[in-house]
């Protein structure tokens, strides 16, 4: 038997890393490999309260689900991004990236 | 300390590890094959929850797809196979404190909730998640609404990707 | 299928039909009209269907058909939506299919599908004809509408709107439709958009029923906050009724029920245009004739009468509304009759008779006669639609005419037609059969016996507007016979009225239709006296029964019989022996002006509301306030305040601000900027940083707040 | 319970006593049965495989017009183990500049992917790994984890035609994807559940009677998965020397081979589960759980036999070709067969066996005919096309 706590604290650690990742990392895409973890310690959050919660009540999966659609929708349109401005102004350094400045 | 249990914490460790390795290794592209043992490992926790469906829709779309996705986006934006220099920035210690603060704070406030430590009401055998979990979805009085907008935004998304990264010459 | 399922699916038809039409199939007009056609023909099957189930189901006014699902959820309730068919609505429910279905008919014929596209002609203009040329010799025939997908487009829409209102359970869907129907009526009276009459005619009916509708709608507002709901049903359950009653409210004394309905009314005088704001309707002629039948004689102008009748028990609550009620509808009557008598063109005429046919049923429902208002609500429909139809096709013949010789008249004006009846046959006919029933003919017409039963309901009680009404129904007879007279009957006064034609299948065959209807929808509701008890008075007893108590049967009586049979046939005869003779506009002695010019309302308004804000924005407040108050204390401390100001300049400003403090501060600032700019470095992850940095901090302050329990 | 009936469960009570016997943990022994039970089922597999790979060599012999295999032993069949001796003795190259974890890691993934799918096939209605009740995403989870191995390898072993095989298969895998999971919903909406042992067990009548086009589909979507040809994109002798793998030498490369040998039998196998009954044969299944593993690895030779049929009798199909095939082509066709089906199953529930056969059967015939109709059209204007082009401006978002 797994107390709560354990999954709380994994999905809080993860979501940590995944925050210095995206504050740290110099390249884009690393930025999004961060956001995919902080996303997927939502999903832990999400599936363990629905398991530690009344489990015939659907409504942590089901946003899980939404999460996983979401994270394709934001990898998807993020990817593309990278490689246009990687296109244009070939580099993914997002500090290199900074023309919204002065 | 049941044979769960100790499941879960190699699974914890493996994740928690390769979540460091993706955050800090200076080759992207192990960064991205650490990233997919993390999300291999968050499949195993969700087996052990019993959510075998999203495990498995986990391994999927997850490594299927977005961590393939990624390994393609950083094949494509570069010009060779090493990157050089450090890969995090000047502030980056900054960031781990900002970071441990999260983390910090997150399991502060979360210790002092009553049901912290519950323990979870033993699985009904035969109990048809899937099914449920599909009704769910479709339902009106349930999700319907929702999922018809995440399909939406899947569909919005996939076509201002072609878009944006649409190469005109 | 369930009947309800059925209900529920009738406006469908209509609204696909407008989406298709209007997102794919507009390049194609026979497509167009193909689809909008077979969506009314739809809506016509399934009313139809309704229709014949609701007179096969007896205690339909006990438990009619009803159906609701929740919409909007509020607080701890939801706003339901729903259907409801009871014996009302299934009454106006038969008219409004019948209608509609024969008036998208006729609209293929009148926008001259078939015909060549014209010569000049542009979208927002009505055609202006093409120039054929057969072996040589050319000559003009009607060219097809620019617009033409697009007119049916807006009628599916409208038809939605129509049905919608007249099945829904709660006035949150019937204000819905509502809305639908006026947003309609303006893009259709101003569907020929560069005419400036047409643009200005919309824009009027918007703004005039918009008056009401805003009075309606608060009126709705307060129903929902007196008892909660808004579904017909639970607002006439008994008690609710009585706590409505009795609650007073501070206008004017009257209860609640009271003012709920008067407000309700005004909403109804907007929308089926009764006294004060009745000026937009004459103007919504400018719109195409099929808009006019439709819109404006047959369906539209129906629905508020509808909802009045529909909120009868409520209304009938309060003595004062009924009264006031009656008096508007009585005196509307009379006085667009009046005005109607003096009207030359066709279609006006034909307007303001449809104003006082309004009034008619207002007052009718004033005096608290449900089934007559009802009554006349439908037959008058069907006879009216034929009328408008009948004066389309009449217009149509004419500007075939027009066209064909290029005589330049007016193709709307009567004193250019006259003995048409040999020209156009079944126009003739069926338009003398629409109006001997406007005009209430004995014992064959619709009008006839709707229009007595009004009478004869009036009679006991409400003196005053029976007489009224009575005057108003002469009149109403001797200007339909003025317009007979002058349209078909006499020689041919112009060489266009003489190249005038039949109009083609598709415009006769409604005419055929409605004066079938124009004649037979009188005879469901014969009073009991007349047969002598031989033929039960079906229509009373069916609609009287969507009533908490069936009310009863008007007593015999022979004054209001016998004025009702003057007034028709008094009324005919003058007006033809008067107009036999009278050839051009200035031998009619009724042209006096202040008939022509409709007792000068629109100048009214003008000088009333439209003169004063012009005023009240040009002289007082631009001239007045802001040129002379405003202008002038600003010169004056302008001035004041130069001499002040170049004086603590010369000695002051100069040395001690612009030098010292002014370079000081610009010099400060650079230097501030300078310093503060590397902050917005255009990093994103530094900016996230900051803010995350920030966002810790005060949810620490915060917690820690909370934990001292500084705030809670 | 003996031996003949439920032969696993009987060895498995066995050792579990025998273990606790000597004092084992009962987890442990659990653990340790399961263990077991893998070990055996994978060695299985891989002996399979090794004669896999004596099979596929006759069977291209035959095709060619040769002899195949036919010194080592009789009829060849040591061959194989002559192979394996010959990798294992290769010396073993890493290309300069290579990533070496990965490039070591690939070729274990890629034979993993394959075993891991036989964990849930039901051999026999006792004789399975796991009973997953989400069978039919599981086979597509493990296929994510091939395509995966490919990526690895590709871009481990620094070299540009790899690479380039690398992106073609993973783009051909992500295509074909879509419409294989598309055909498998058929089967699982017919036995409404997507557990392979339902599936199976469900199949009186077996679903290629049922829903033809989809077995059809479902096996032009698998060889393509496979990277076989007319679909081998990934290893075009002729183009990119031999895609992903054109490094790997000695056993590294022999894991591969054993994978994509082992892959299509296992397709074959699942081609057999979904709509060929899997291991039930007319009752024959009931005379014991090895008869109908026998035949369920039967059908799946069969399976595996069609798919070498194709291999050797097709040419190779251009990369944008088999794409637009994919997406133009079986995608829309295998969505429309789903609708269908669903709506067919959904009005014909309640008729009886016959009327639901036939009506099921119709149903593809009739989309058969309309897409066969589709395609003849098509052709005729493409071929219209190439005789006189039309020159329009390239469409730009």
């Amino acid at each position: 038997m797994i107390p709560l706590s354990w999954y709380l604290t994994l999905s809080a650690a993860l979501f940590s890393i995944g925050l210095f990742g995206v504050l740290s990392r110099k390249n884009a895409v690393a930025i999004l490999l961060g956001i995919e973890l902080m996303l997927n310690s939502v999903n832990i959050n999400l599936v363990s309260f629905w398991r530690y919660g009344d489990i015939t009540q659907m409504a942590g999966q089901v946003f899980s689900i939404i999460v996983f659609a979401v994270a394709a929708a934001e990898v998807a349109v993020g990817l593309a991004l990278v490689i246009s401005v990687y296109r244009r102004r070939n580099t993914v350094i997002a500090d290199e990236i900074d023309m919204m400045k002065w | 300390m049941t044979i769960m249990q100790i499941i879960f914490l190699v699974v914890g460790a493996v994740i928690l590890g390769s979540a460091l390795m993706v955050v800090t290794t200076g080759n992207l592209i192990h960064a991205a094959l650490w990233l997919i043992v993390t999300l291999f490992g968050v499949a195993v926790l969700y087996a052990l929850l019993n959510a075998s469906f999203l495990a498995v829709v986990q391994i999927v779309i997850y490594i299927g797809a977005i961590a393939i996705l990624f390994i393609f986006a950083v094949m494509l934006t570069r010009k060779e196979m090493r990157d050089r220099g450090p890969q995090l920035n000047s502030a980056w210690w900054l960031s781990a404190i900002i970071a441990l603060l999260t983390f910090g704070g997150l399991i502060w406030i979360l210790q002092s909730w009553g049901d912290f430590a519950r323990l979870p009401a033993d699985f009904p055998t035969g109990f048809d998640a899937v099914g449920l979990l599909g009704n769910a979805l479709v339902s009106p009085d349930a999700f319907v609404l929702p999922f018809e907008v995440a399909s939406v935004l899947l569909l919005a998304a996939l076509v201002g990707a072609v878009y944006v990264a649409f190469n005109r010459k | 299928m369930t009947i309800e399922l059925l209900i529920w699916l009738i406006p469908l038809p209509p609204i696909l039909a407008f989406f298709l039409i209007v997102l794919f199939t507009n390049r194609n007009k026979a497509l167009s009209h193909s689809v909008a056609i077979g969506a009314a023909f739809l809506s016509w099957l399934g009313g139809m269907i309704v229709f014949v189930r609701a007179l096969g189901f007896h205690e339909l006014g006990k438990e009619p058909f009803i159906s609701s699902i929740n919409w909007i959820p509020t607080a701890d309730t939801w706003l339901k939506i729903g259907v409801l068919v009871d014996p009302l609505s299934a009454v106006v429910l038969f008219f409004v299919a019948w209608t509609v279905l024969m008036i998208f008919l006729y609209s293929v014929g009148y926008h001259n599908f078939g015909q060549p596209v014209g010569d000049h002609d542009q979208p927002g203009l009505p055609p202006q004809g093409a120039t054929l040329d057969e072996h040589g010799h050319k000559h003009m025939v009607p060219s097809i509408e620019p617009m033409y997908s697009r007119f049916f487009a807006f009628i599916s829409l409208f038809a939605f709107g129509m049905l919608t209102l007249v099945l829904s359970d709660n006035l949150l869907t019937l204000f819905a439709g509502w809305e639908i129907m006026g947003l309609c009526s303006y893009l259709l009276i101003g569907f020929w958009y560069a005419k400036p009459a047409a643009r200005a005619a919309a824009v009027k009916a918007f703004m005039t029923t918009r008056i009401g509708d805003v009075f309606m709608l608060l009126g709705i507002v307060y129903v929902y906050s007196a008892t909660g709901t808004l579904s017909f049903r639970e607002i006439f359950q008994p008690q609710v009724l009585h706590t409505l009653a009795t609650v007073p409210t501070p206008i004017l004394g009257l209860s609640a029920a009271g003012l709920i309905g008067l407000l309700l009314f005004i909403g109804t005088v907007g929308k089926s245009a009764q006294f004060p704001l009745h000026v937009w309707l004459p103007d919504a002629m400018e719109g195409p004739t099929p808009v006019s039948a439709m819109i404006h004689a047959a369906t539209m102008v129906s629905a508020g009468v509808y909802m009045v009748i529909r909120m009868f028990p409520l209304l009938s609550l309060d003595p004062r509304t009924m009264t006031i009620v009656a008096f508007i509808g009585a005196f509307t009557a009379l006085f667009a009759a009046t005005i109607a008598v003096a009207q030359n063109d066709i279609k006006r005429v034909l307007a303001y008779s449809t104003i006082s046919q309004l009034g008619y049923m207002i007052a009718a429902l004033g005096s608290g006669a449900y089934v007559a208002a009802a009554f006349h609500l439908v037959t008058h429909a069907f006879f009216k639609a034929l009328l408008f139809l009948g004066s389309g096709s009449v217009i149509h013949g004419m500007e075939h005419g027009v066209l064909h010789t290029g005589e330049h008249v007016d193709a709307q004006d009567m004193f250019n037609m006259g003995g048409l009846r040999k020209k156009m046959p079944i126009t003739f006919w069926t338009f003398l059969i629409g109006g001997f029933a406007l005009s209430g003919f004995p014992v064959l017409t619709a009008g006839f016996w709707s229009k007595d039963e009004i009478l004869a309901s009036t009679f006991n009680g409400h003196i005053a507007v029976f007489i009224t009404l009575a005057l108003a129904a002469f009149l109403t007879a001797f200007y339909t016979m003025r317009q007979i007279t002058l349209t078909f009957l006499g020689e041919l006064r112009t060489k266009a009225a003489d190249n005038a034609q039949e109009t083609p299948w598709t415009m006769t065959v409604p005419l055929l239709v409605l004066s079938v209807f124009a004649v037979g929808a009188g005879w469901v509701g014969i009073p009991e006296w007349f047969s002598g008890g031989l033929i039960p008075d079906w229509f009373h007893e069916f609609v009287g029964s969507s009533l908490a108590v069936i009310p009863p049967a008007i007593p015999f009586n022979l004054i209001p019989l016998l004025t009702s049979l003057i007034v028709a046939l008094g009324g005919l005869l003058i007006g033809w022996l008067v107009y036999r003779g009278i050839q051009t506009a200035k031998q009619d002695f009724l042209q006096i002006p202040v008939l022509k010019n409709k007792w000068y309302m629109d100048e009214i308004y003008n000088f009333l509301f439209i003169k004063p804000s012009y005023w009240f924005a040009e002289t007082f407040v631009y001239k007045w306030m802001d040129k002379g108050l405003i202008d002038g204390i600003l010169h004056l401390v302008g001035k004041v305040t130069a001499d002040i100001g170049s004086t603590i300049r010369t000695y002051f400003d100069l040395p001690v601000i612009n030098r010292f403090f002014g370079d000081g501060t610009g010099w400060l600032i650079k230097w501030t900027g300078l310093n503060l700019r590397p902050i917005q470095s255009g990093r994103i992850q530094q900016y996230m940083l900051a803010s995350l940095l920030i966002l810790l901090l005060i949810a620490g302050l915060f917690y820690y707040l909370l934990v001292m329990g500084i705030i809670r | 319970m003996n031996l003949w009936t439920d032969p696993i469960n009987f060895i498995a009570h066995w050792l579990m006593a025998l273990l606790t016997s000597w004092g084992l943990a009962e987890w442990l022994a659990n653990f340790l049965i399961q263990l077991i039970g893998v070990v055996v089922l994978v060695s299985m597999m891989m002996l399979i495989d090794i004669l896999l790979v004596w099979v596929e060599r006759k069977v291209v012999a035959r095709f060619q017009d040769r002899l195949g295999p036919n010194r080592v032993g009789p009829f060849g069949i040591i061959q194989p183990f002559a192979d394996i001796i010959k990798l294992l003795i290769k010396e073993d190259i890493t290309p300069d500049g290579a990533d070496r974890v990965v490039y070591n890691l690939a070729p274990i993934l890629s034979l993993m992917s394959v075993l891991l799918l036989w964990a849930i096939v039901p051999l026999a209605p006792v004789i399975f790994g796991v009973d997953l009740n989400v069978g039919a995403l599981y086979i597509i989870a493990t296929g994510a984890i091939g395509a995966l191995s490919i990526i690895m390898a590709a871009w481990s072993s620094n070299n540009k035609y790899a690479l380039i095989g690398a992106f073609r298969q993973v783009a051909v895998m992500v295509s074909f994807e879509v419409p294989m999971i598309a055909t498998m919903l058929i089967p699982t909406i017919l036995a409404s559940s997507m557990s392979m042992g339902v599936i199976v067990h469900s199949q009186n009548v077996w679903y290629v009677v049922i829903a033809p086009l989809a077995a059809i589909i479902f096996m032009i979507t698998a060889i393509a998965e496979l990277g076989r040809s007319p679909f081998d994109m990934n290893e075009a002798e002729s183009e990119i020397v031999a895609g992903f793998h054109i490094e790997y030498t000695g056993m590294k490369f022999g894991l591969f081979y054993a994978g994509e040998l082992m892959h299509a039998f296992t397709f074959g196998g699942f081609w057999a589960i979904l709509f060929f009954g899997g291991y039930r044969l007319f009752g024959l299944e009931n005379l014991g759980p090895i008869v109908a593993a026998g035949i369920l690895l039967a059908k799946a030779l069969l399976g595996y036999w069609v798919i070498m049929w194709v291999k050797y009798t097709m040419m190779r199909i251009r990369i944008d070709n088999m794409l637009s095939f994919s997406w133009k082509f079986l995608t829309p066709l295998a969505f429309v067969l789903l609708m269908a089906t669903a709506l067919m199953n959904a009005i014909l529930r309640g008729a009886s066996s016959g009327i639901y056969i036939a009506g099921m059967f119709l149903t593809n015939v009739v989309i058969g005919w309309i897409v066969i109709e589709i395609l003849r059209r098509e052709s005729k204007r493409s071929r219209v096309m190439i005789e006189k082009p039309i020159h329009r401006a390239v469409a730009r978002p």
